[in-house]
């Protein structure tokens, strides 16, 4: 049980809360607020191994754009608590088995597959932003392009959408 | 520029200046129309006559080349378009591009004031196009192309007036029939490949030639045989033969030029180009080269006949064609290939020019087209009636006059055929009294006697420059035309024998030394001229001195009404086909099986949508749930060599 | 140290928990948020790969997803405010105008 | 017990850092707070703060006082959770934001655990520290929105969008800076701008003078200082986001406000200003005397004005204070090691007050924005020009590599 343990299952447990809150709570800004306590769990565990910039791009984008999106939409628009309407039979019986069932697969896959992966931080030391920029602008710097164009086109399309059209 | 080497040019102008006048003519004023059109034939003319001047300076070396592969089946169908130039060729090319660009100029004047003048021209130099790669064609597949394309451009020209129904009936009769005929000439290309696993001409022919290949006899019927009568099929559809000459007379509904070049001088010819091209088959086909000979003299003689009573001038001039076309098959028939071809080209000349004289007379009478309602133009249009009498001489056969060279060699080559040939001979030169019967009377009927219109309502004019040039130039040709091929015992050479000597072989004189032979042509020839004057004689009597047009009795009501042909055909063939497509294939195949069908998919997609989009419930959430499960799907898919150890349990747990 | 499969866990329990949160919440918004959720649970499997393998293409692969995710919320969102002018609901069972 | 303590300093030596950053902290936020009431109250020719002790000195702690006692109400069904965590969130992470900041180049052992001047040495610190700055909008936002009202709906909303406008040209305006370093950590990118030993004129304010604009103005906006204080603009919400909050949240908002003030003034040092380098030439060694030269003679005239101060307290405690001041120079005259101590720190602290005191100052001098124009020149105005910043910069240096 050594540090890196207790830290992990303690991350852990609380993305798993978040993620639990995030569909127990009924007000969508509490959902946010709970994905936010899991993304930053997330970032934590990143941290844990050892991928720093990952973790602080999570945090950023996630954390400070993305979500604070979600936030501001969510108090512009004010709707309210969700109703549990119940239109959907099929959503209600199904639902959970289902989830469970593809968690267990993708579970039990991973398990049969990966249990003879070295430990996460076997190689030692941090992923240094060295070596991400340099892979991202050798060989994923098409992808790189491209997301970029995938921004452009999202922040128009944003734009188009959202003005009102008068 | 060598033109040898690339023949298509010559093709593909005319198919240009079609596509320009087509697709931009109609915003365009006459002139530059005009100019396209006759730019481009005359242009490919110029090229065909330097191409023919390589070829010579070539020593007459038979030129082929093959300039892109069309179809090809693996290893054992090559289609290529491939063109060839021999002596054959060499003629064949100059009369098209020759008389198509006379016929091109004609044209402008003629009808300078229809309307669709660009549509007019567009066809006819997409008709140039085609021609000429039926002409320039290597093999049958090329050859075909060309064929079926000139059978189109004949359609549209045919069905020009296409707002008169007569017009464009006859168009679609002059279709249909051509497809019967069609329909043989495929089954005999397709028999071909089967039996040389080739359809160009060089390696059909060169395997055809073969001594091994058997000479089939008189009367068996082999693979030859067969192969020739289908082809010979075809002929007959293209080149009116009996028994499909029945669309060439109605055809006459086009405008006079298009009669003029396609259906006397240059298209109806195709068959017996055909024909003449695979000489070498047909003459291991005795059988076949016999059926041709017979239906030649047949059709020579019928519409011959049919040709005396009719009162229409393009009428008369269409039997003429058809009897015409007779001879050259009779030629070919008897194995006078030289002689058919001779024929073709000087008939090309007269009976271009007789159509476009009698153009010029319809012009010149305002559109009246028959010949009671005409006479005593002589004095008015002086002009078309020289050129129309220089005609109506050489193919009545009067010398020096190309026809009667030509007409001469096909009875000479007939009366030395056997078997038969001297019946053959005999029903010919029938024929030809009754030619010069007819044409005299037309003449006659036309040009001479008391007038039979309105001097107030038709102003009679001789018609512009641009259509009597051609006519002038036609006559001048249709004089000189024939001494390329003077007699021997005329002391001439035969020039064109000769030329053609490479692909016919030497001379068609067989069986009589020459010296007999030289007799025997001499008395031929003046029998051939006695027959010309003969019908001369009885056309003066009964129409000299003018006639009324008599209440037609008997013989003449039987001859007036074609032997009643076009009736048994519509009680024969036609009418069982409209009833068994419309009670069978149109109320019970279409309607029911093919409509049922159609529906009933319908129906059953709409039942089975009925019931499917139920899942469509239109709930988001559902629609998660479905994703979710398709999800599941896919990871069982793509995992299920991993999950199953440990679904099967084989594995406990993975956590190490 | 921690195992792998520690992490592939932990990102396949995220993920079934995004999958319950996708199908049970009827907010849109929060539906967006479940989807969040769920790429999350791949960018942490992400991570652990690459790092168990030793290979940073994983983390490059995160930053990629990230990227697109936050497209993806800017045009949703967007749509989203769209459909509440119009709808003046967030309840995706009540956007059901094409159901007949 | 020594044994313990080495076992243990991993975390002993942390915590002790931290609980005496926070203290510092708390206390610099509170006399900036009387600085600030200050010079503006003398830049509009005012006296203050003088009542409360001399000069008002102890206004911070009544100011401390009352926030603790007054009452606390919370307003009708506001959102708990969101009203409750608002203030906390914000104070956090204002705190935190120092957490990763180097105020000094020394590195020192204590119970054979080495650290640091400054509490968490991170190599990606400059990166932390936006991530902690970008979650600083969750409290504005969920205060505005938790405490059901609408002067703080629309200034959490106005807040949260300039913050999330201006973070953009904040973190891009830093690009430059990132280039020319080539490291995240803020040590690192110090240190780089003290290689050549020649004082001030290495440091990166002058080659990134463009990226230096951006970056004030955005931290700025950042901090919702004016001219950018839009959220709180009295004359149309009142009090912004915190309208609804009182005493000791209030206070945490505050409080929250200076940290962040602190923070960002820290992060314009180290970045552009050569954070705790001297701006003199390391060969003139006679600088090492100047935090004396100073300290010895403001302790003197601290004195001296207690001296001549109307009532008894202020009597007895500026010339204490001033005593104070006064023998600390003294005694850096005296210890050189300890005066070589100092040094780092002693130009880092000169260096943030300075841009504390230009903060206080605009907001003694400059109007506020409309909301629009804010917008529009955050977004038309200092994004483009911030990426030309990084553009151009980039471009030099790699003309520079050719």
């Amino acid at each position: 049980m050594t540090a890196s343990l207790v830290i992990f299952f303690v991350l852990a447990a609380l993305a798993v809360l978040g993620a639990v809150s995030l569909i127990l709570q009924r007000h969508p800004i509490h959902s946010a607020l709970s994905l936010i306590v899991v993304m930053v769990a997330l970032a934590g565990l990143y941290l844990l191994l050892g991928s720093e910039f990952v973790a602080a791009v999570q945090i950023i984008v996630y954390g400070g754009a993305i979500m604070v999106l979600f936030v501001f939409v969510i108090m512009l628009l004010n709707d309210g608590e969700e109703e549990r309407t119940n239109f959907s039979k099929l959503a209600t019986f199904a639902g959970i088995p289902l989830a469970v069932a593809i968690a267990g697969f993708i579970g039990a896959a991973i398990l049969s597959s990966s249990s003879t992966l070295p430990a996460a931080t076997a190689n030692g030391s941090l992923t240094s932003s060295k070596t991400l920029s340099m892979l991202i602008f050798t060989d994923f710097v098409y992808p790189f392009e491209l997301t970029s164009f995938l921004i452009l086109v999202a922040i128009l399309g944003a734009i188009v959408l959202a003005q009102r059209e008068n | 520029m060598p033109i040898l080497e690339n023949l298509w040019i010559i093709l593909l102008l005319p198919l240009i200046g079609s596509a320009i006048n087509g697709l931009f003519g109609s915003k365009w004023p006459n002139r530059i129309v005009t100019s396209v059109a006759l730019g481009s034939t005359g242009l490919s003319f110029l090229c065909a006559l330097e191409a023919v001047r390589e070829f010579l300076a070539n020593g007459q070396q038979p030129f082929r080349k093959e300039f892109f592969d069309w179809i090809v089946a693996y290893n054992d169908l090559r289609i290529g378009f491939d063109l060839q130039m021999d002596q054959l060729t060499v003629i064949m090319l100059l009369v098209v591009t020759g008389v198509g660009f006379l016929i091109h100029i004609y044209a402008t004047g003629y009808m300078s004031h229809e309307g669709g003048y660009y549509r007019f021209f567009s066809y006819l130099n997409l008709f140039m196009f085609f021609m000429l790669i039926l002409v320039l064609a290597a093999n049958y597949v090329l050859l075909f192309v060309g064929w079926e394309g000139v059978g189109l451009c004949s359609y549209l020209l045919i069905g020009f007036y296409f707002l008169k129904k007569s017009a464009s009936d006859a168009g679609k009769k002059a279709f249909i029939v051509n497809r019967i005929g069609d329909f043989g000439f495929m089954l005999g290309m397709f028999l071909l490949f089967r039996t040389f696993h080739s359809l160009d001409f060089q390696t059909v022919f060169a395997a055809a030639a073969q001594p091994s290949v058997a000479h089939e006899a008189m009367g068996q019927f082999g693979t030859l045989t067969v192969a020739c009568l289908l082809l010979f099929v075809g002929a007959t559809g293209k080149s009116a033969q009996i028994p499909l000459y029945v669309w060439l007379p109605d055809a006459m509904e086009g405008p006079t030029p298009v009669s003029a070049l396609i259906h006397a001088a240059t298209m109806v010819t195709a068959g017996v180009y055909m024909v003449a091209r695979s000489h070498i088959l047909f003459t291991h086909a005795p059988t076949a080269m016999y059926v041709v000979a017979i239906i030649g003299c047949a059709t020579a003689f019928f519409a011959a006949t049919i040709g005396l009573v009719q009162s229409d001038i393009k009428k008369v001039l269409a039997y003429s064609t058809v009897s015409q076309l007779g001879y050259m098959f009779l030629a070919c028939g008897v194995g006078a290939f030289g002689a058919g071809i001779f024929h073709l080209m000087t008939h090309a000349f007269f009976k271009a020019l007789l159509f476009l004289s009698a153009g010029s007379v319809i012009h010149a009478m305002g559109g009246e087209q028959d010949m009671w309602k005409m006479g005593g133009l002589s004095s008015k249009i002086k002009v078309t009636f020289a050129c129309m009498l220089a005609g109506t001489i050489a193919i009545t056969g009067f010398p020096p006059f190309a026809g009667f060279f030509s007409k001469d060699a096909i009875l000479f080559g007939a009366y030395n055929s056997e078997p038969g040939g001297k019946i053959l001979y005999g029903v010919g030169l029938l024929a030809a009294i009754f030619t010069s019967f007819y044409m005299f009377r037309l003449i006659y009927l036309t040009f001479f006697g008391p007038k039979h219109y309105d001097e107030h309502k038709v102003h009679v004019h001789e018609s512009p420059k641009s259509m009597t040039v051609p006519l002038m130039i036609l006559a001048l040709l249709s004089l000189v035309g024939g001494w390329f091929a003077l007699p021997s015992f005329w002391g001439g050479t035969n020039y064109f024998a000769d030329f053609l000597a490479p692909i016919f072989g030497a001379d068609e004189v067989v069986g009589a030394e020459a010296a007999a032979a030289h007799q025997l042509e001499l008395i031929l020839s003046g029998v051939a001229v006695a027959a010309a004057l003969l019908g001369l004689i009885v056309a003066w009597r009964m129409y000299g001195k003018g006639a009324k047009e008599g209440t037609s009795t008997g013989l003449h009501k039987i001859l007036y009404n074609k032997y009643y042909v076009d009736e048994i055909y519509q009680a024969a063939i036609v009418g069982p086909l409209v009833w068994l497509s419309t009670n069978v294939f149109w109320k019970v195949v279409d309607e029911g099986a093919i409509d049922g069908t159609v529906n009933g998919v319908a129906y059953g997609a709409e039942a089975v949508g009925d019931r499917v989009r139920q899942t469509q419930s239109g709930n988001t959430r559902s629609y998660a749930v479905w994703v979710v499960i398709g999800a599941i799907l896919v990871f069982g898919i793509i995992f299920w060599p991993v999950l199953r150890p440990v679904f099967s349990g084989s594995v406990t747990g993975g956590v190490r | 140290m921690v195992p792998t499969t520690y992490y592939i866990v932990l990102s396949a329990i995220l993920f079934g928990l995004g999958i319950v949160a996708f199908v049970f919440k009827r907010n849109i918004i929060t539906l967006f948020m479940a989807i969040e959720l769920m790429l999350n649970a791949v960018n942490l499997a992400f991570v652990a790969f690459s790092r168990a393998l030793g290979k940073p293409n994983g983390e490059v692969f995160v930053l990629f997803v990230i990227v697109v995710a936050a497209a993806e919320a800017a045009v949703g969102l967007g749509i989203i405010i769209l459909t509440a002018r119009n709808r003046r609901s967030l309840n995706v069972e009540r956007a059901n105008l094409l159901k007949l | 017990m020594n044994e313990f303590l080495t076992q243990y300093a991993f975390l002993i030596v942390p915590i002790i850092k931290i609980a005496l950053l926070v203290f510092v902290v708390l206390t610099v936020d509170a006399y900036l707070t009387w600085l600030e009431r200050k010079v503006i109250a003398h830049i509009q020719a005012r006296w203050g703060p003088h009542r409360v002790g001399p000069h008002g000195l102890l206004q911070p702690l009544a100011d401390g006082v009352k926030f603790i006692f007054k009452e606390d109400p919370i307003p009708a069904n506001a959102d708990k959770v969101a009203y409750f965590l608002a203030p906390f969130i914000t104070l956090m992470l204002a705190l935190t934001s120092l957490a990763v900041i180097p105020f000094g180049p020394q590195k020192f052992t204590l119970w054979g655990y080495e650290s640091t001047v400054g509490i968490a040495d991170v190599n990606i610190s400059l990166l932390v520290l936006f991530a902690i700055t970008a979650l600083g909008v969750y409290g504005i936002a969920l205060a505005g929105w938790g405490s059901n009202s609408k002067y703080s709906l629309l200034g959490g909303l106005r807040s949260s969008a300039q913050m999330i406008s201006y973070e953009l040209s904040l973190t891009l305006s830093v690009v430059g800076v990132l280039l020319i370093a080539g490291d995240f950590s803020l040590r690192n990118i110090v240190e780089q701008q003290g290689t050549t030993g020649s004082g001030l004129l290495t440091w990166n304010i002058f080659p990134q003078i463009v990226g230096f604009t951006c970056f004030f103005i955005s931290a700025i906006a950042e901090t919702n200082r004016i001219p950018f204080d839009l959220p709180e603009a009295e004359s149309e919400l009142v009090a912004g986001f915190h309208t609804e909050y009182a005493s000791m949240k209030f206070a945490m908002f505050f409080i929250a406000e200076y940290t962040s003030m602190i923070s960002i003034s820290c992060l314009a040092t180290i970045l552009f200003f050569g954070g705790w380098l001297s701006p003199f030439p390391a060969a003139w060694t006679f600088t090492h005397y100047l935090p004396s030269l100073i300290l010895i003679p403001f302790g003197l005239w601290v004195i001296y004005d207690g001296i001549r101060y109307e009532n008894i307290f202020g009597r007895i405690l500026l010339p204490g204070v001033g005593t104070a001041f006064a023998g600390i120079g003294a005694a850096l005259l005296v210890f050189p090691t300890i005066n070589g101590l100092v040094q780092g720190p002693f130009w880092f602290f000169a260096k943030v007050f300075i841009f504390l005191f230009v903060y206080i100052w605009m907001r003694g001098t400059l109007p506020r924005f409309r909301y629009d124009q804010l917008m529009s020149f955050g977004w038309k105005f200092l994004l483009p020009v911030s990426i030309a910043n990084v553009v151009l910069t980039a471009t030099v240096i790699l003309w520079r590599m050719r």
